[in-house]
This record gives C-alpha cells, structure tokens and sequence, in this order.
C-alpha cells in the first residue's frame, strides 16, 4: 500500500510491485469519470486484484460545467491481499479541473500523486472552483507529487486524424487519462479497446478516437518524467472460480431473479423511481423473461399495496424504495402483517432525516424497520453487508418471506448500491431451493390455519377451487379467520405474530466471529454496508495486538439465537453505525448489555483509521 | 373437451358468505349486494375466479358478503392492490367496491391512475355522499355548504362529480346507476363485467343513517321519470313520462337543453342520439346540473382500449418469445467474467 | 363498595350508606344506553360523588336489532372516596335484552345485581343472542341478584296518556329504567327532568313521556321487592371549586383551544376523520370564533402538510389522527423535523396492528411515536393520563412546539377519548401564557439562527419584510441555513437537532412519586391511560403491606431528568403497557435496568385486579 | 393614507436569490424562472408576501431560486403544504411550483382537490413528461410505449392530460403554455396570476437531458403556427400561418373538425368562437388529438366561483359576529357543573 512514495527514484520503465493502491477520479459530470472508472476497474479484476469501487454522484443532474457541485468522482482500492472497502484516502487523485481538485485534495494521501488535466485549470474554471490563484503555481499542492499534463490538448493531437468535431475530440480525455492510469499500473488496454468497440460500434469515428487517446495516454506513461511511477500489483489469493465484478444493486436485482426461480413463482415488483433505489426497478424491468413483472407505480403506497396484491394471488411481491419512500408504505406493512402474506420490502438507506442527503448514503432507518408502524406489526428484519452479499440476501428475504408468510424488509444504502466488487459468481446448482407449497385441500381449511412449527399460515391462493374466503387488516379469530372482536383472541393474535416472526431465530445462522477470537477484551459489533471498514479495523487493531474481535449482523429481527452469548463473551461492546446510535438502543434494551455506540452521520461511509483509532480509544478508556 | 364435466348451474344462494350482513337495516348497500349476488351466476365465472376487493367503509365491507375470494385492505388502497392481483393474474376477475370516501377523498390519486391505465377491473364506486363508517363527515361528493359534524356551518368544498372525475381520468368505461333501481343496476352490472378494461360504474346509494334522502329529488317513484334520463347508446335522449322530454344540443353555446317535445316545435328529430363512444358528450351528460336537468343514468362512455394487464402480458410473452425462458447461469456470466484457478 | 349485599334484608325505603358502586348499562344500539349513563353520571356527579365512565360501542354504526355486536355499553364508577377508573366489575348490571346480558354478565361481580327488560326476552332475540334457553328461567343467573321486569310494558303502561305511537312509546324505556336506578342509588330526578325538557324542548309529548317513564321507574323501586337494594352514596372530599364532567376527546379540543388563546395565535388544524379522532376535529369545529379553522383534509398525509404550511404561515398547526392515520403522517413528521417548525401531532391510539380493533384502545403506537421515521428524526412525545388530563397536554404540546420549534407528538388512546370523569374547571388566569416571538429584525438574519439555550431556531414567518427566505426538507447549513451537503454540517445538523429535543427535558417537571414511598422494593411505572389502574393497584397493594409506588410517565421523549435516579432507588421496577412492552425496551435502552414487562393487549384497558395481582405475584417472586 | 411612501418599483432582479441555479444547461426551467422573475414586479405584490411552494423534483427546486418566501416540501404534497399556508394567511399570494411526477403522479390526489376546492393558488406544472430529477423514468405524461430506463420495452401506461385532469376536477381555471414563448407564458403567468382561486397553468418544458424534443413536434418555430392554436376569449379558433385554418364544431358527431378556410367552402363564419366559460370547449380543446388537431394552448377555462380560503374566511368573520370573540372561561363552564366548597 506504501506507494507511491515521492522520493524513490526507481528506474523508469522498471514496474515497481506494490501490494495494492486507492485510487481516485474526479472531474466535471460530463467528464466521464464514471466510464473512466468502470474501465479501470474491470482491469484491475482482470489482473486478478481483490478490490472495491465507489462513485460519487452529485446531486444535481448535470450541474453547470466546472462547478464545485458539479464534480463526479469514482475510487477504487485495488489489491493483492483482500480488499473489503473502496478504501479510506487515495494514493493516487486524478483531477479533471479544479473543482475536482478543490472538493478532493483534502482526502489524498500526503505525499500521494496528483494528475491534474491542467488545460481545464482556465481562470473561468478557477473561479468557478472558488480558487484566487492556480493552485498548479502557488505552492498550495507543495507535499503531493503533482503532474500537471494538459490532457485537453494531448487528446485533441490524438485524436486529430479521426476528424473529430473539437467538441466530440475533447470527450476522449477521460481515454487519455485511463491509458496513462493504465501504464502507471501496468495494466492490459485489451478489456477497455474490446469496450470501446461495443459501445461506440457503428460510429468507428469515435471507436477510433477513443483507443487513439487512450494509447496516447498509455505511451506518454513511457516518456515523461512520470515514468518513475510505474507499478505492478500482483494477483491477490482468491478462492478459484468464475468472477465478476458487481455493484449493490445489481447484485440485489440478480438476487431477486433467482430467488424467483428458485421458488418457481412470478416475481411482482412494485416501485416508484428514488435515489438511491431506482436502479433496482432499472435493472428488474429488463427481466420480463425471467417471470419478472415490474410496475411503476404512481407513488409509494400503491407500490407496496399492488406488491401486497400481487402476494396474494400467488406471486412474490417486492418493493424497493429508500428512506422517505419507506415511510410511506408504514400503513400498508401494517396491512401485510395482519394478513400474513408473503412481502420483501427493500430500503436502500439515504442520508435523512425527511429529503435529507438523497445521495449520500447512512444507516439511519434501522428503527424505522424494526419500529416504524402502529399496533404491534412485527417484521424480519435483514440487512446486507457487502455488494455481492445483496445478491444472497435477496434470496434469503424471499425464502423468509413465504416461509414464514411474513413481511420481510431487507435493508442495503446507498453505499452498497452504489459501490462494487468482485464476486465470485456462484453455480446455481448450489443455491438451495426455495419450497413454495399452496394450500388445495379444502378439508378444514381455513385462511389462519397454521404451521405448528413456522406458525406460518396456510397460502391459499385466488383461483383455488372450494378455498374461497376473504381476508383484511381487522383482527382475525385465531380458530376460523374471521373477523373477531374477542379481547383474548387479539392477544393470542398479536402474541401469535410476534412469536412466528420470532422462531424465525430458528431458521438462520447463528453469529460468527469474522475476526479475531470467540471472547476478549472488545467485540466491535457492525451491520450492514460497514462490513469492509470494521473488518480490516479489526484487523489492523489485532495486528497491533489488541484483543478485540469482529461480528456482524445479518439478521436484526430477530437476532440470531446465539448473540446474547457471544455478547456476554466479551468484555466490552463497540457498535459502529452510520446514525446517532440505532443498534445499539435495540441490543441494550434485549440483553441490557453497556454497548458503547460510535455513530457518524456524514453521508460518508466509515473509514478503516477512525474506526480503528475509536478502536483504540475505546480500549486505552 | 368432451371429458370436460359441465359445472353445475351457480345460483344467487352461492354467492352468498356464511358472515351475518352487518350494515344498518335499510341501508342502500343491502340492494347492491342483492343485486350484484343475483347477477354473478349470470356471468360465467368460477367462484374461484373472482376477486372482490375493498378498501374501508361500510360500502368495503362488502367483500365478506361474496363467497367468493375477498381482499378488504386499506383506506383508498383498493385500486392498487386490486392492479397488483390482475398483473400477477390476469385471468382472475377482480371486482374492486369502494365508497365516495374511500375512492374519491384518500384514494383519488390511486383510482384516477388504475383509469387512466385500462386495468381490468369492475369498479363500484357506491356514492352516498358521506362518510358512512366514521360516522357522518362531508364527503369530496358531498354538496357545498352540507351540514355535518365536521362542518357545523357548512362544509367550504366544491364536490366532484365522480363520474366526470372519471371521464377527465380518461377512463374507457363510465356508468351511473341508483341502488333501488334492480332492474336498471342488473343492466349497469352486466355492462361493467363485459366491458375489458377499467370499468367505473358509480352507484346512488343512500346511507338511512347519516345522509337518509340524499337522493329522493329523483330516487322517488314519482320523481323518477321527470328527474332521470336512462341513456342508452343509439337511443335519442329522452326523459320524463311517456319519454315527452329530451336533451338537445345548442351548437351555439356547446351546451345542452332539457326540452319538451311538442313545445315551441320542438321535434324529436332535434334531441340528441346518444353515443356511447363520444367522449364529449359523457363529459356533458356526467355533470349536468340538477334540478335544471335531469340525472344521467346508464353507461355514459365505453370504447375499447388495450388493457394495463394484456400489454403488460404481451410484454411478457415477447420477452419471452425474443429472448427465451431466463438463464440465470446466463444473466450471472454476462459481461466481464474472469476465471481463478 | 360491597354492595348490593344479597343476603341482608334492610328495612325498605331505608338506604343504605356504601362507599360507591359500580353500574353498567348494557342495551341494544338503540335502546339509548349512552342517554341513560350520562344521566346517571350528571346525577352523580351533581350529588357530589367522584367518577369515572366508560362507554364501550359496537363497531358496527348500527347492527340489526338484537345481534350480540349491536350491544352498546355505557359503566359507571362513583363513590364517596377518590375514583380513577370506570371500575373492575360492575356491581349493577342493567341489561335491557338477551344480547345485551350473554355478552356482560360473565363481568359482573358474584353476587351482583341484575336488571333485566323481560319484554326483551322474546324468542328471536334470545336465539339472536345465542341462547338455547331463556336464562331468566335456567338456573343460570342463579349467584346473582336478578331482577327480570316487564320494562317495555311498565313504559307502555306509563307514557300511555301521552298519546305517542307505541313504537315512540317504548322509546321511553330508558328512561324508566333510569327513574329505577335513580331510586335505587337515592338520586334527585331535577337534573334528568331538566335535560329532557330542554331536549324535547318544542315536542311536549316527548318531554311528558320521558319524564313519565323516569317517574315510573323511580316509583317501582319503592313498591317492588327491589325495594330492599336502596342505597347512599355520600359526597367524595374532593378539592373546592367548580367541577364539570369531561371525557378525553373534549378536553384535549378545548386544551387546543386555551393553548392558542395562551399563545395569542390562531390554531389550524388538519384532520382526516378516524376512529377514535374524528370527535376532536367535530369538537374544534365549532370554535371558529376562538380563531381556530378546521379543515377537513383528503387524506392523514394532506392533514399533517396542511398543519405545517400553517405553522410555517405562523398559525399553530395541529393535526389528529389515530395508529394508521400516524402510519401516513411519518414522511411529513420528518419534513418537520428538518424544517424545525412547530407541529402538534395527536395519536389516538387504538387497537393494532392494521385497521386492527378500530373502537378498542391500545398503546401499541409508542414505538410509531418516538422511532417510526427515516432518518434521525427525533420528535418531543408526550402522554395524557387521564381524560381530563388531556386538557393540559394539550397546552403543554403547544408550549413545547413554539418554544422548541419542533414537532411534538401528543399519545392518547380510545379508553381515554371516550373516558370521563369530573372535572375541576380551571381558572384561566392560572394558566401560563405562551410566549411566541416571531424574528423581524433582518439584521443577521438567517432561518437557522438558534437560541442559545434552546437551540429553537427563529420563526420568520411569510409577510415580514426583509426577511425572505428558502426552507425545505435538504439538509442546511448549520451557519447559512442554505442547502448543505457538507459531510461534517451534516452531522453537526443531526447532532443539534436531537440535543434540541434533550433539552426539553430541562424545561419539564421532574418525575413524582404518584403513591408511595421515594424508594423500596418496586415501582409501577405507567404511561397514558392506565393511570387510573395502576394507581388504585398500588394503593391496594400498599393498604395489604407491599412495598410498592407509583410513578407515571407523562413526557417520554425526552424522559424526565430524573428518571434514571428514580429508576434506581427501587430493587425492581414492573411496567403494565397496553401493548407487548414497548416502553419498557425504551427504559430498558436508555438505563440498562432490568424492567419488567406486564403487557395486556386485549383492546381492554387493566382491570385493577390485574395489577394488583401482577404485583403480588412479581413481589412473591 | 397620504402619509405612505410608494414603495420603490421592483425589477426582476429584485426577484433572483442569492443562490446559484443548478438546472442542466439548456433546461426549459431556465426560461420559465425568467419569465416568471419578469412578470413579478408588474404583478405589484411586495416580495414578502409571496410564497413560493413546491414538491420534488427539478421543477420543485424553483422557490430557491426566487427572492420571496419558499418552500420547498416533500414529493407530491405542495398543494396540501399550501392550502395550509392560505387557511392560515390568505393574505399571503401563494405560487405552487411541480412537475408532471410531483403533480400528477405522487401528489394527484392533493392538486385534484385542491382544483376542486378552488384553494386561491397559482399553480405552475412544469409538464417536461419525463421524471427529470430521478434520471429519466416515465411519467404519467409520457406517451405510451415510452422506452426509458424503468420502461425499456416501452410504457404500459395510458397518459393523462394535466388540462383535461384539471378540467375533470372542475378546475375555475384552466391554461396552457410552452417554455419557449416568452409572450405566450408571460402573458398566461399575468392571467394566472390575475384568476382569484385555484389557477392551473400546465407549461410544456423541454427536459434536454431526459426527454430532449418531447414538444419539437409543435414547438419549433417551423411548426409553431400549423401544430399549435393559441386561444383567447371571444376571438375565433383561428390558427396556421396567416390564421387560414380554424376548429369548427360537427353537431351531428358533436366534435371538433379541423378545416381550412376557403377548402370545401369553409367561412370564417363557421369558426368557433373561444368562450373561456364554456366547459365543454375546454374540454374538447384540452384533449385535441395531436397532430391531426394543433396543440391548443391559452386560458382554455376560466370562471369565477367562491375560493375555498375565502369561504373559510368568511365563515370565520360570520362565527365571530354571531358568537363573539370566544370566551374560554365560558366555554370550559358550559352545560352542568357543580360546586364544592
Ligand atoms: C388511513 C385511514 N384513515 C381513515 C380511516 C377512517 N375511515 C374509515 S372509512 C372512512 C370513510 C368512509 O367513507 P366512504 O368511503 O364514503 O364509505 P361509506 O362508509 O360511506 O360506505 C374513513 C375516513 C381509516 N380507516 N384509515
Ligand atoms: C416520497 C418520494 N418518492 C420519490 C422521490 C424521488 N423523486 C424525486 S423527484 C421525482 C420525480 C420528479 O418528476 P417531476 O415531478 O416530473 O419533476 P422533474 O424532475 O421532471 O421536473 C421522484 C420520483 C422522492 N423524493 N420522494
Ligand atoms: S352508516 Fe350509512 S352507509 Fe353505513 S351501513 Fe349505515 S346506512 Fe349504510
Ligand atoms: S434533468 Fe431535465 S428537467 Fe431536470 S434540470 Fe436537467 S434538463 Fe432540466
Ligand atoms: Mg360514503
Ligand atoms: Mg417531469
């Protein structure tokens, strides 16, 4: 990870082997950077790193040229040993212009490279960024290794042969700079020129234009006095197998097509579009063939209420939304949980509270999911902890879901739906079957009839012959299903529902320790997307010898069967989460355990140092 | 086929659940689940085969009256779960019974959308212009300045007229019934169940108990003939006994005019054929202010529209048609793949 | 309270001194059940007793004549000493047909005396109520006192001078059967007679009737073998002034209305009729003049949006609902949160989860109240305890929001709504102004600016000049009020938006002991309506030695200072909820003490025995 | 009254915020900010008593944009947030600001009884028929078989026209304008703003990231005369370059006909007139067939009627000359009490 390191002086040309790197790119909305980004990394999975990526959106659509807001910007963390975050401050920062450079300079490492397109750094451009001098000549950037390349112009000679309108010339930069990333890390351009072909396929202007800068970019490696930096990172150890590189959302969309055909039942999505949610409907929608209904709803509620409807008659409702969405459906959970069917909800967690930070990502609907409804309307309650583990957890609300004939909501952010890793694709031979039996029989049939051990109601289906009965949100007599009053059967009814959702400890893995030793001194405690940065904070802190250990929760509600113990295993307890301190409230009022809470709330994932410096704290205290 | 054993002929009785029929004693409500019980054998359908779902009134609790399938969900809810049924499967027939409350003040945004999509569904909307479960608030159908205990001096909105909302909804099928008329709310169901798409029968339904008499300026027999017009597609638009009054259009104003036949030369040559198909016209029927004109009852707009579920069924099958039953193992292994050994 | 006393024999016509009894009136809907307790209650109250009632409807509007769910309940508690609760058992059923009796009489204390209308006895209606055979002739009321009369037919005989029609006629019985318990409990017609006549007013016959079917009644109780069940309840020593009846759904509508009288603003509210909250908008409906405007929404989201853009104008922006009502409202609650305007937020609770138990309590919303939002989101929550406490939560909501500027959300729930008892009428000038300053002065002058101690930030309102400004859900600036994605501000935001809602805790009264000693074995801890039980248990328990108080929670977010200190002085600390523990993993998460849960959730409030059994059984174990 | 001093005469530039506009460059937002920027000062309303209010969406980022009052709330619920601010201050000139998803998607239930209640609002729909802000998904405007990221195989969904909507909620007012035609939208912003009660402007805008062209068809210049008719009241529904074609009414099918003057006979004579108080028109005008029919834009509808926070108002005013100021003391005292001494 120590490179580069400025004032080595290896032989040029010589790739000096590294044992990974954080890199990051930032520019204009309209510079490419998500392209540029997506390229370098499958490069880098293709070389066989280990790695973690995620872009950074503005908020705006497409803000005005060369403003601070206006600045797109996309890490990677690339590496042969494990990699389990995007990674904390980049070795390396490549700035398009200086509102790139401005909102991102603060983050690099000291001593780190910095590839600026300095054609971009115009005095218009400067004060758009809110710089009173060039930053490239004033000394401010003195402690960074700064190549200052006029990439705009590299491009344009380039590319001139192609014909290239100047506009549609000037496009390929982000080319130009992928090909001079790619020499600094010695990688292959083959993936990237196969890319270029298909994307631009008709148009060979373009085709051409692009692989032109790009091998600009990949021979000025060779040349200049940036040839010192020059690295090799060899293959990381992974598990053999196929892999792929995957984002959140898509791993929780491919997640919900296979748990589909693994239940053999039509899959019914209901959504309404929202950041950061949107992308799920995006992708579901291409897969009609696959038994995939997707309906865009005309708001939140009818998403989840036809999602409900389509549970009922038989199919596997899903609605995906994020933080305020989710809100909104609260009634209609309510509805579920009284009827008993089958429904995943899924909330990819933005920053809050209300519009919030809509791009950002948190974790600060936990009590929402757990809590958020009237009466006593018990859920399970899932979250997933990396992109690829979307994809399982998908599947795992759904099994949950018609299983246990229970609502299910399963929680992601904006982190993980956005951020990307490899992923080892897993054969579909392996993933267990997800057993979906309706009720035919009419004899003694009646709709709450039950499972004596899932307490899961029988699922009888509209055009089942002889099994007609009517259901709703008004208490149902535990024997018959009817309506009913009776003060008793609405205790048994609410105690009935909460135990089902209960023994659901039953049926999910018990708690593993991730790092470290089954008992000590400090167990740090995650859920959800900070997985990566507990884990190699943990890591990190054992390595300096503490004793502390790594857990993380999957399941909320209900916790696995064993967390209590593996609490009481340790010492003392630090839970880290992206809200003022939500899990921590629920597991002090279930085992009344001291848990110490470490909240951030800055729309900005965990870093491995401040986890591991509160690690630290948290242990010298 | 010829193994095929004919099901037996369904009778009234069989539609009728094992539940105790709860609405106040003379309710309108008693009429319409009469009505709508005697009328589903006629229909063809398996019991199986049908959906009623409710959201929350009295008029939804109408779903645990039908031996049929029932869904009473949530407060103007209904349209959405009701899309939800037919897109998982479009061979159940949904009816969808909502209240002017529960379709028009909570609901109206879900109901205008499932309209404007063509979804399949038999919609009652039993307008008693108020809220009958809560206990006598004003409803969106409810008349300027009405008196109730939530509008001690008058309630301050302007209703909507639900059959005009429908049509400015777009909707493909539009009709108006009144619950003591059997004969004509048979008619009106029938028409509603053959209609494919989104159909919106509203039905004048008085509520005894908190609203008694809101339609007796025309539900009265004596009333009935001067105060109504049945319209009928090809059928000139004339009212009254003995049908010696008419609608006429004034191309002038673009307006229409109660006339009697005979008076002033008035000829029926003049009044107006009714069509089902014309839009404008529905518009002009649906909102014809009364006492001045009579009430539109009958089916005031059908044409035929591609359905929500048959495009989206459509779409499937081309899906499937184009790209095969889904490979998983396909769709994991697209794009960059690379191999560990 | 022991009374009747089936087996004494006292003299005829001498009434018998008790400490109070309890009297429930059970009919079919439209036998005027409500009529005839409100009148029983007035006649009480007026002779001095202390009180409480409970009057429990069907659910249905009107069920066929008859049915067991058409019956129609009203109970009355009254005694000599303090009265908390509409009572236990009733010691007096009057029951005016079979339906009425099958689904009551299993309530009614041993030995308890029953009234029954034998004219109601006819075959239908006792196969309607589901009886086999006519329980006056059994054996199965044997162990009660039963009084079976001819009431229809007394009433008939009665009015028959007065010409009505035999259907109006029989109208009357309620009051026949009121004129008896009026004899049976020595109380003044005067107050009855009054009614009726100013009632009827124009319809003399009417008036005639009525007042001749009280007087009959009243007459029977000297002539009859009843004549032995005569009793005196004497006055309660009960604090001087001016007392009045109130139920709960009206004290908090007039509670509004002194609240904007005190705040010298206009109240708005926005309201969606539900069940049990429509009677709040119908009450504040009718003070127009009071400057209070209600609008009757489309929908609980319309209601609570309307609410904030009248806070926002400056108005006092209210909005009422009930569980799936709050369920709709929670987007909007968080628009208020990051608006930091005054909102008041009034939950209703009823039976849960979904439509639930619509005309039952329950207060199975509290998790809603404090958790269910994305986001952090924290809102101040509050608790009325009695129905004529929700007179002064509604002021103190009030006060809180404009101080505060934020939302506040005020629990009641069905029991209390539809509850009352006697109320002492306070004086205005003792109630505290609220003290609303709206910012003008431009100097410095942005929408976030806070006080120093409050962190309320200032409310600008549209038409003051200068100081035009921009609010909406997005994150702000802590220092401009401007959109802020700032990372660091962000968090700043979260931080100072819940320290804002701590603070309250510095401005509320501390916890008192409401029975019993500062310390000892265990406190009952309660929240909202089962005030009345638990208090009368503990009493119980302390008057059979336990070591045992009361403490009740009327402000639960923040908590009192000194709840933690409370807390610890006891050994053991027992929480009765009306749900499956939700305040008690609040406790439990907040001090780590190992509460106990004792949860009821039958849409029944605690029966006072329950208490005091739980008690005795927590102590013994 | 003579001691006022005339408050100094306001420029648009008196109506631009202190923030940065952040819309895509070439976004027909732009150039309704302008206009509406432009008209403001004429309109003689001092800033501080304006509000600006909107949902979620592109177009709901306009209020920060402007140097009044604002709020920008949650998606779809503007008019509820701004019916509040009326009730509470009609005093108050409240502009509402959404978009096709804001209004007619999520929050159409709230502007259709907003409509109906004839709340004295502006409000302003940006109609760009795409959602911009979420990154180009459908909206209920979109045209059928729309191809977008959420529709790749192409909507399902029937549109709704904003006008007829509006016009189906029995609107007072109803108009018609296009993002491009400074004239055109700033005279239609003056009769918005001039229309006491609930004013429903529809603005076609061009969305050149998400939808780029969606009004080409009748917005370029080439086209503008031939696609478009620009209506106005007791003028004749004249359009085409040099006003060479017209509508006229076909009473036997009672719809509009499209014709050119001189072809087939055809007089000005036979032209309809533009009658802004005759439903019927607008509606038939709202819902023209595009292209076989030009694009109607213009005040399609405008009657007078009671607004609903006038009403409010007066029944407020009413209330305290009956009662009096209320009296808390007797308020709390009234009906039985009881003393104790
Ligand atoms: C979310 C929610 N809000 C409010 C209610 C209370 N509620 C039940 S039915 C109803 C109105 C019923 O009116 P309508 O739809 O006209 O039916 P009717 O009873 O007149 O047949 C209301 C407001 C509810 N159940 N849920
Ligand atoms: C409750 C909620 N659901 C969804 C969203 C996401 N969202 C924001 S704007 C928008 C649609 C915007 O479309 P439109 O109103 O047409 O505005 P435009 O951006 O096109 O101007 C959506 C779905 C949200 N912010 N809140
Ligand atoms: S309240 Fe009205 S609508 Fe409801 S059941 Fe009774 S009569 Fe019918
Ligand atoms: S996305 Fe479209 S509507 Fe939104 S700002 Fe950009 S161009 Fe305008
Ligand atoms: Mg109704
Ligand atoms: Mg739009």
């Amino acid at each position: 990870m120590a490179n580069p390191e400025p004032q080595s002086t290896p032989l040029p040309h010589a790739a000096k082997e590294v044992s990974g790197a954080v890199v990051r790119f930032v520019g204009d909305s309209g510079d490419g950077m998500q392209v540029t980004g997506s390229q370098f990394t499958v490069a880098a999975a293709l070389a066989g790193n280990d790695l973690a990526t995620f872009p950074d959106f503005p908020a705006e659509i497409r803000a005005p040229a060369g403003t601070t807001y206006g600045v797109s910007g996309f890490q990677i963390n690339f590496a042969s040993r494990d990699v389990f975050t995007p990674g904390d401050s980049p070795d390396v920062l490549v700035a398009m212009n200086p509102a790139a450079l401005t909102t991102n300079i603060r983050d690099l490492k000291r001593g780190g490279l910095v590839i600026v397109n300095s054609g971009a750094f115009t005095a218009t451009n400067l004060k758009k960024a809110g710089y009173e001098k060039n930053p490239l000549e004033d000394g401010s950037l003195d402690g960074f290794n700064v190549f200052a390349i006029d990439i705009s112009k590299s491009t344009l000679a380039a590319v001139e042969h192609t014909g290239l309108s100047k506009k549609d010339a000037e496009r390929c930069k982000n080319f130009w700079t992928l090909g001079l990333m790619f020499w600094i890390y010695d990688r292959d351009l083959a993936s990237t020129i196969k890319w270029v072909e298909a994307k631009f396929g008709k148009r060979q202007e373009l085709v051409d234009a692009n692989v032109a800068a790009l091998k600009a970019g990949h021979a000025y490696g060779e040349t200049a006095e940036i040839s010192h930096f020059h690295y090799k990172v060899p293959p990381a150890a992974v598990a053999p197998g196929t892999y792929r590189n995957i984002g959140g959302n898509t791993a929780l969309a491919w997640g919900f097509v296979a748990a589909a055909q693994l239940a053999e039942r039509p899959l019914v999505l209901g959504a309404y579009p929202i950041t950061p949610a949107s992308d799920v409907l995006h992708e579901l929608s291409r897969f009609k063939h696959f038994g995939v209904t997707t309906i865009q709803a005309e708001d939140e509620i009818a998403a989840i209420c036809l999602a409900l409807g389509a549970s009922y008659a038989g199919s596997i409702g899903l609605t995906t939304s994020s933080g305020p969405g989710i809100a909104l459906k609260g009634e209609a959970i309510g509805l579920a949980v009284s009827t008993e069917l089958p429904l995943v909800i899924v909330n990819i967690q933005r920053g809050g509270p209300s519009t919030g930070l809509p791009t950002k990502t948190e974790q600060a609907d936990l009590f929402q999911a757990v809590y958020g409804r009237n009466g006593e309307a018990p859920v399970c309650v899932l979250a997933a902890s990396t992109p690829g583990d979307c994809f399982y957890m998908a599947i795992e609300a759904v099994r949950l879901a018609v299983k246990y004939m229970t609502p299910v909501m399963l929680l992601t952010d904006g982190y993980l739906a956005n951020g990307a890793e490899p992923w080892r694709i897993p054969d579909i031979a392996d993933l267990p079957k997800i057993d979906v039996t309706f009720r035919t029989d009419p004899e003694g049939f009646h709709p709450y009839l039950r499972d004596e051990t899932t307490l899961a109601r029988n699922w009888a289906i509209p055009g089942t012959p002889e099994l007609m009965h009517r259901i709703g949100g008004i208490e149902k007599s535990f024997k018959s299903g009817h309506i009913s009053y009776d003060p008793e059967n609405h205790e048994l009814m609410c105690q009935t529902r909460a135990e089902k959702v209960a023994r659901i400890a039953d049926d999910i893995p018990e708690l593993q320790i991730e790092v470290g030793e089954d008992s000590g001194k400090l167990l740090v405690l995650g859920w959800g997307s900070t997985y990566g940065a507990i884990r190699e904070a943990v890591q990190r802190a054992r390595e300096r010898g503490l004793s502390v250990s790594h857990a993380h929760l999957k399941y909320i509600n209900p916790f696995p069967k064993n967390l209590g113990e593996v609490l009481a295993r340790f010492e003392r307890v630090l839970i880290p989460e992206m809200n003022l301190g939500q899990l921590v409230k629920i597991i002090r009022s279930q085992y009344l355990v001291p848990a110490e809470s470490y909240p951030k709330i800055q729309g900005q994932p965990f870093k491995i140092d401040e986890v591991e410096e509160r690690i630290r704290l948290v242990m010298e205290s | 086929m010829s193994n095929v054993v004919p099901a037996p002929k369904l009778t009234r009785k069989d539609f009728e659940s094992d539940q105790d029929v709860r609405w106040c004693p003379g309710c309108g409500d008693y009429s319409i689940l009469a009505n709508v019980q005697r009328v589903m054998p006629e229909l063809g359908v398996p019991r199986e085969k049908l959906v009623f779902v409710s959201g929350i009134g009295c008029s939804s609790r109408f779903p645990y009256y039908m031996n049929t399938y029932g869904f009473h969900t949530i407060h103007g809810r209904a349209p959405a779960v009701a899309m939800g049924i037919k897109a998982a499967n479009p061979d159940l027939t949904v009816w969808l019974v909502t209240g002017d409350g529960d379709g028009l003040s909570i609901g109206g945004n879900h109901l205008m959308h499932c309209l404007r999509r063509n979804v399949d569904l038999n919609i009652l909307l039993f307008n008693n212009r108020i809220y009958g479960l809560t206990k006598g608030q004003y409803s969106p159908t409810s008349e300027f300045g009405k008196i109730t205990k939530s509008s001690p001096t008058g309630s301050v909105d302007f209703p909507v007229d639900p059959s005009t909302f429908a049509i400015g909804c777009s909707a493909s099928f539009v009709a108006r019934s009144i619950d003591v008329d059997a004969t004509h709310l048979t008619e009106m169901l029938r028409r509603t169940a053959a209609h494919k798409g989104a159909s919106f029968l509203e039905i004048y339904q008085n509520c005894n108990v908190f609203n008694d008499g809101a339609f007796d300026a025309f539900r009265e027999k004596v009333h009935r003939d001067d105060r109504t017009i049945r319209v009928q597609h090809g059928k000139p638009l004339l009212f009254g006994k003995d049908n010696t009054r008419g609608l006429r259009i004034d191309s002038r104003t673009l307006s229409l005019e109660a006339v009697t036949l005979g008076e002033n030369g008035v000829t029926e040559q003049e009044i107006l054929l009714h069509d089902e198909t014309n839009p404008t016209l529905a518009y002009m029927l649906a909102r014809m202010p009364f006492p001045d004109f009579p009430v539109a009852l009958g089916v005031l707009y059908a044409v035929d529209k591609p359905t929500y579920d048959g495009t989206l069924t459509a779409q499937r099958d081309a899906s499937l048609k184009k790209n095969g039953q889904g490979d998983l193992h396909a769709l994991l292994h697209s794009g960059n793949t690379w191999q560990v050994s």
